[in-house]
């Protein structure tokens, strides 16, 4: 099986789901003939042409709001939000129509819409080119918001969102697009959105993650098992909405232990709902506190590396806060 | 005199239009008014918490629907399209099942605003309160038509507030980049709820801002059906022959409050309503009709009869039909399995 | 002292602002002539003129960016956004400017405005004049979101907010603008913005809610205290963010038992930090269950009676989970 | 031949231009040039991880923000507008504090990336990376002159993607209605990163959208310093007059990639930067100067030699200026106490 990276998986799946369907075409800023800032559809315009590969003018609320009428005009549009810093005009045809058209019809019209979004900090984008938007998103019943953080889920996801009948969110963690690789089949396959899933096993304690966190917390998790055999069993959310409660709830079961970690600023963040849920549904199964890191409550990542630093999650800090709560 | 003069001529033949189309556009335009009149009727007897009026419009609503292909072309209207709808398909039934919530409201099955008009089967796309989201949709579909080769065109209406959105820039300019088969049409009734024009733009003429996304724009009396027609069936027979999209500007007025919340007695003085009163549409398209001799007081009495049995017969069905069933509410928020 | 509603008390606060400080200025649609369609600024445009009753044109995101130019030009705008549902277009300029601009400036820039919404449903305002927002503001750190429930603290809170350096969110129910009267002071005072405030003291449990659920735990706890003796504390949270989580922690500390009640959607919404917050400082002492209630995960509150009453909390709702978790 | 006379003609002083202001204005587009070769050159040497050219700006730059009275008048530029800072106040060193993110950076102290200005002291308006989000800012600044009687005005400068973007009308609408004190500068070099303007929009003359909010709008050569002064300086006294906003757009071109993680070649054929690169502005200016016996060969050449040997003890001095302490990254999310 080929090894690619997570921009890899993402580009050649999109090129495969464009050969197969003419009703996909993908939409955005210099998505044409410069492929994508992050070459997410090189050579899709020599490829598919002008028709199906649109470089939209610089305005994202209308390219969410075009996407929209296409979809609701029998095409699967996939629209790409150069950074997703830069969704936020948008947030009102996503929220106010997206995610709400086919419940304000009455189930009569739908959305099979895709919006992919680099999201993310670690790359010296500085506070407009680091953030992350899933929280946001995530509180917005009638949108589904994911985060595939290997090649083979992005893979598998990005298949199964085309083809999902309402609004996606696909948000793509950008430190990963390079940095993180992985065996990818080339058959086509999907990776259903909603299950979480868990990306290692253990018995000593639940460790809740999804992005680029997710990546630092396995890497913690198997530092931590090599010096003191301890187990932690890593969960990646994948699909923050809608949340798949009961992969997180048997496992803290099991594990009796259970910690969450994400790079977005902490308070009011994905997060919270993962530790709200599993203190309600699961509290007296608990033999540790409920350990929560995320990000500082500042904007987002400034640009000097010393401050950059500062802002983001370490696998030293995971892995502490790891230990701590397996000798708790 | 000039006025008289024209007034004489023979206004719809060049334009295509038979003796047939016009009684048929009458009878439209005096449904929606009568509409109107029933669903304040209901709001006073409590019937009706909300209700969004019509009158005034309806000329330049049932003008500029006209020249649409039904079951072709895709309306994108906006709440104050009542007679819009009528022309796409709706019933009156339909209108009242949207203004008591029902369950079989087509619209949304009671769970928007009545006139927030929507019908796949009909080709009229869901709307929302968010004033002008709709318009990037309109020009997504306008997009998706010519992608797909489709001899389709989109009608995209709107009000004068709409105009100051960011989203009605980036829909007309995205619009003017791939010449859309599209026409924008501006109801202006010079008010967006209290804010006068003035204080919504620089100029009073916002066709002209059509030139700036390169593509034509025209402002006609929105009380002249036929002017309104003409303007129509133009911008419809560019936007389908691959000539792009048209902006066209419907100057009108508002009869009544803005909605049954709103008391535009704080911002509107009675005369200013009395002096548009008088360029009703409906009676200048009767005037019309009556000295080109296809109606008379007579008939056009008998016809309002006629009508308001029909209303009142739909305002009761309507009355009569069931609530949603409130668990039903948990439903649609995604696609359900099979 | 005169007794007023909510909506009162914030029209005279508004008032005497602009009174006393001509750098106050309100602007939004139909706030002139109309005085806004809750009457809220009813007669400012006679008394203070056009120039500072600015009736916009209908463009949310350039009323808080213009709103933010002025407020870093010398003045104190108050921006009225008609309805919280249509503060959306605005996201971009809330999240990625006024919320930022003092950061990014490392302090060199401030922005003291305030931006006024209604929120909040049950008054057959369905999909579009229902929603809650304090979700998505609360998680952007340099934002203040504020929800004072009662005439006393809508008064105090406002004069608090326009005196604020930095830019604040100011939310108000619109259910209660004419339900919720109260004693108001004519003398000027500030209510600050942060603390969280004890509406109901009790020893039995401690109930968190704000806005339009508020007045409704306080009524389920004075009905519960009325049948059984069982006394709730009853916690206002009145500040969004940043949130007090002392005022929360200490109460459930003394009660020992607590839940959240809020009308948004429930998933990923304000009571989920709070029901986090609980759970990873104070788990150890707790004797019952957390509890929380909130909205549906549906996109909003539909029009029709039937269908909105579902979406509703009720006073019964939360006067059940109350007893239930006394009696554990 | 015309090309030849208009040369050799006096193009200065109608404009109330001296000898000495063209020399300063000559001085400030090579420092902004030299600058941007000196932050290519720590690019690729790995110590400035990222930035932004200016190159083939400078001219419209420079010409447009010259007419503006420093310590009064707000500037509001965007990220590429390194010259129209440099006139503003700023300084090489400010320039390069940026780049290398240092804790004196006058903009952000190091928290934003390079080229996104801001500075209090010299009315330099904070601006971030988000397109066109500063247009309302500076329409409203423009409403508090107004209001609070000032006689400053407001510059406002961005590229032509900005205007594509829904806050772009907005903030030029609300100007429009209430005649502000403001100058809307469209640095038009015909891309936005790779999308050619025939993609932004159905016009290729982007100002003629200022008609559509009710004020003048002129599109000039970007690379021609006086045409781009002389539109400036009308359009200033204006502004400052109560005559209302105005549009300026200069047309010019970007000679570099757009940011140092750009490549060009993708969307860019090098002939069209060749071609582009003929029409340099700096050239062209200094032309100008020797026909008129303002400089010569020479002096420019040691001009250049004394402003790079200034922006290289800039470099240095920036370079080992102190980083943020990382515990910083907390301090301003709000006010601080006392
Ligand atoms: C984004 C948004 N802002 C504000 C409102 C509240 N609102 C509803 S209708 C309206 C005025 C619309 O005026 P116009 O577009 O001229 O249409 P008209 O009602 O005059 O036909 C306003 C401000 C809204 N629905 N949406
Ligand atoms: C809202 C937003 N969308 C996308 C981007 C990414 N982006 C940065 S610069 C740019 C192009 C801007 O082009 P233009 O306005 O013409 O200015 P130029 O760089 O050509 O001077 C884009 C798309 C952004 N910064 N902000
Ligand atoms: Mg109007
Ligand atoms: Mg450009």
């Amino acid at each position: 099986m080929p090894e690619k990276n997570l921009v890899t998986a993402i580009h050649d799946t999109l090129w495969d789901e464009m050969k197969a369907d003419d009703r996909v075409l993908v939409m955005g800023e210099d998505v044409g003939a410069r492929g994508g800032v992050f070459r997410a559809t090189a050579g899709f315009l020599d490829e598919f042409g002008e028709d199906r590969v649109i470089d939209t003018p610089l305005a994202e609320s209308s390219i969410v709001g075009l996407a929209i009428g296409m979809a609701m005009h029998g095409l699967l549009p996939v629209a790409e939000i150069q950074f997703a810093d830069f969704i936020h005009p948008a947030f009102d045809q996503l929220v106010s129509e997206a995610a709400r058209i086919r419940y304000r019809s009455n189930g009569d019209f739908d959305v099979p819409m895709v919006v992919r979004a680099p999201y993310g900090g670690g790359v010296h984008g500085a506070l407009y080119h680091s953030q992350s938007i899933e929280a946001f998103y995530g509180h917005v019943p009638g949108l589904k918001v994911i985060t595939p953080s290997t090649p083979y889920d992005a893979k598998g996801m990005l298949r199964a969102a085309i083809r999902d009948p309402d609004p996606v969110l696909f948000l793509e963690h950008k430190k990963c697009y390079r940095l993180i690789k992985g065996e990818v089949p080339d058959e086509a396959y999907e990776v259903p959105i909603g299950p979480a899933d868990v990306k290692r096993e253990g018995d000593d304690l639940t460790c809740v993650s999804y992005g680029l966190m997710l990546h630092q917390c396995l890497e913690a998790a198997a530092k931590l098992e090599e010096e003191q055999g301890v187990q932690v069993e890593v969960i990646d959310v994948r699909t923050i909405a809608p949340l798949d409660k009961k992969t997180i709830l048997d496992s803290v079961r099991k594990t009796a232990k259970a910690m969450v970690v994400y790079e977005d600023n902490r308070t009011y963040g994905v997060g919270a709902e993962i530790v709200a849920t599993i203190a309600e549904e699961a509290m007296f199964d608990l033999d540790g506190p409920l350990v929560r890191i995320g990000g500082p409550d500042i904007p987002a990542m400034p640009f000097s590396t010393p401050l950059e630093h500062f802002y983001m999650p370490t696998v030293e800090g995971i892995h502490r806060a790891m230990k701590e709560l397996a000798e708790f | 005199m000039a006025q008289q003069v024209q007034q004489e001529a023979d206004r719809h033949s060049p334009l295509g239009l038979t003796e047939e189309d016009l009684l048929a556009m009458h009878r439209t335009m005096l449904t929606a008014r009568l509409c109107d009149e029933a669903q304040f009727r209901l709001n006073r007897q409590g019937k009706a918490p909300f209700v969004v009026p019509v009158s005034g419009h309806e000329g330049c609503q049932v003008a500029t629907a006209w020249p649409m292909e039904r079951g072709k072309d895709v309306f994108v209207p906006y709440y104050r399209d009542m007679a819009v709808c009528l022309v796409a398909g709706m019933t009156p039934k339909d209108v009242f099942l949207g203004v008591f919530g029902k369950a079989e409201d087509p619209s949304s099955g009671g769970r928007q605003m009545p006139a927030h008009w929507g019908s796949k089967q009909l080709g009229i796309i869901s709307g929302s309160s968010p004033i002008a989201t709709q318009i990037p949709h309109a020009s997504g579909i306008a997009y998706a038509m010519k992608y797909r080769g489709e001899d389709a065109i989109v009608g995209c209406w709107f009000g004068d507030g709409a105009t100051s959105e960011g989203d009605w820039h980036e829909a007309l300019n995205f619009a003017g980049v791939h010449d859309l088969p599209i026409v924008f049409v501006i109801e202006n009734n010079l008010y967006a709820i209290s804010v006068p024009l003035s204080k919504q733009a620089g100029v009073s003429d916002l066709s002209i801002r059509a030139e700036g996304y390169g593509f034509g724009g025209e402002s006609v009396d929105g009380n002249d059906v036929f002017a309104c027609y003409r303007a129509m069936v133009e911008a419809v027979d560019r936007a389908r022959s691959g000539g792009g999209p048209t902006l066209i500007e419907c100057r009108t007025y508002r009869f009544h409050p803005h909605t049954s919340d709103d008391d535009d007695r704080t911002y509107r003085t009675r005369e200013e309503v009395e002096e548009a009163r008088k360029r009703d549409p409906i009676l200048q398209f009767e005037a019309y009709l009556q000295q080109a001799g296809m109606t008379s007081e007579d008939k056009i009495e008998a016809l309002r009869a006629e009508l308001k049995e029909e209303v009142d017969r739909a305002v009761d069905e309507a009355w009569n039909a069931p609530d949603p069933d409130p668990e039903t509410a948990l439903r649609h928020v995604f696609a359900e399995e099979g």
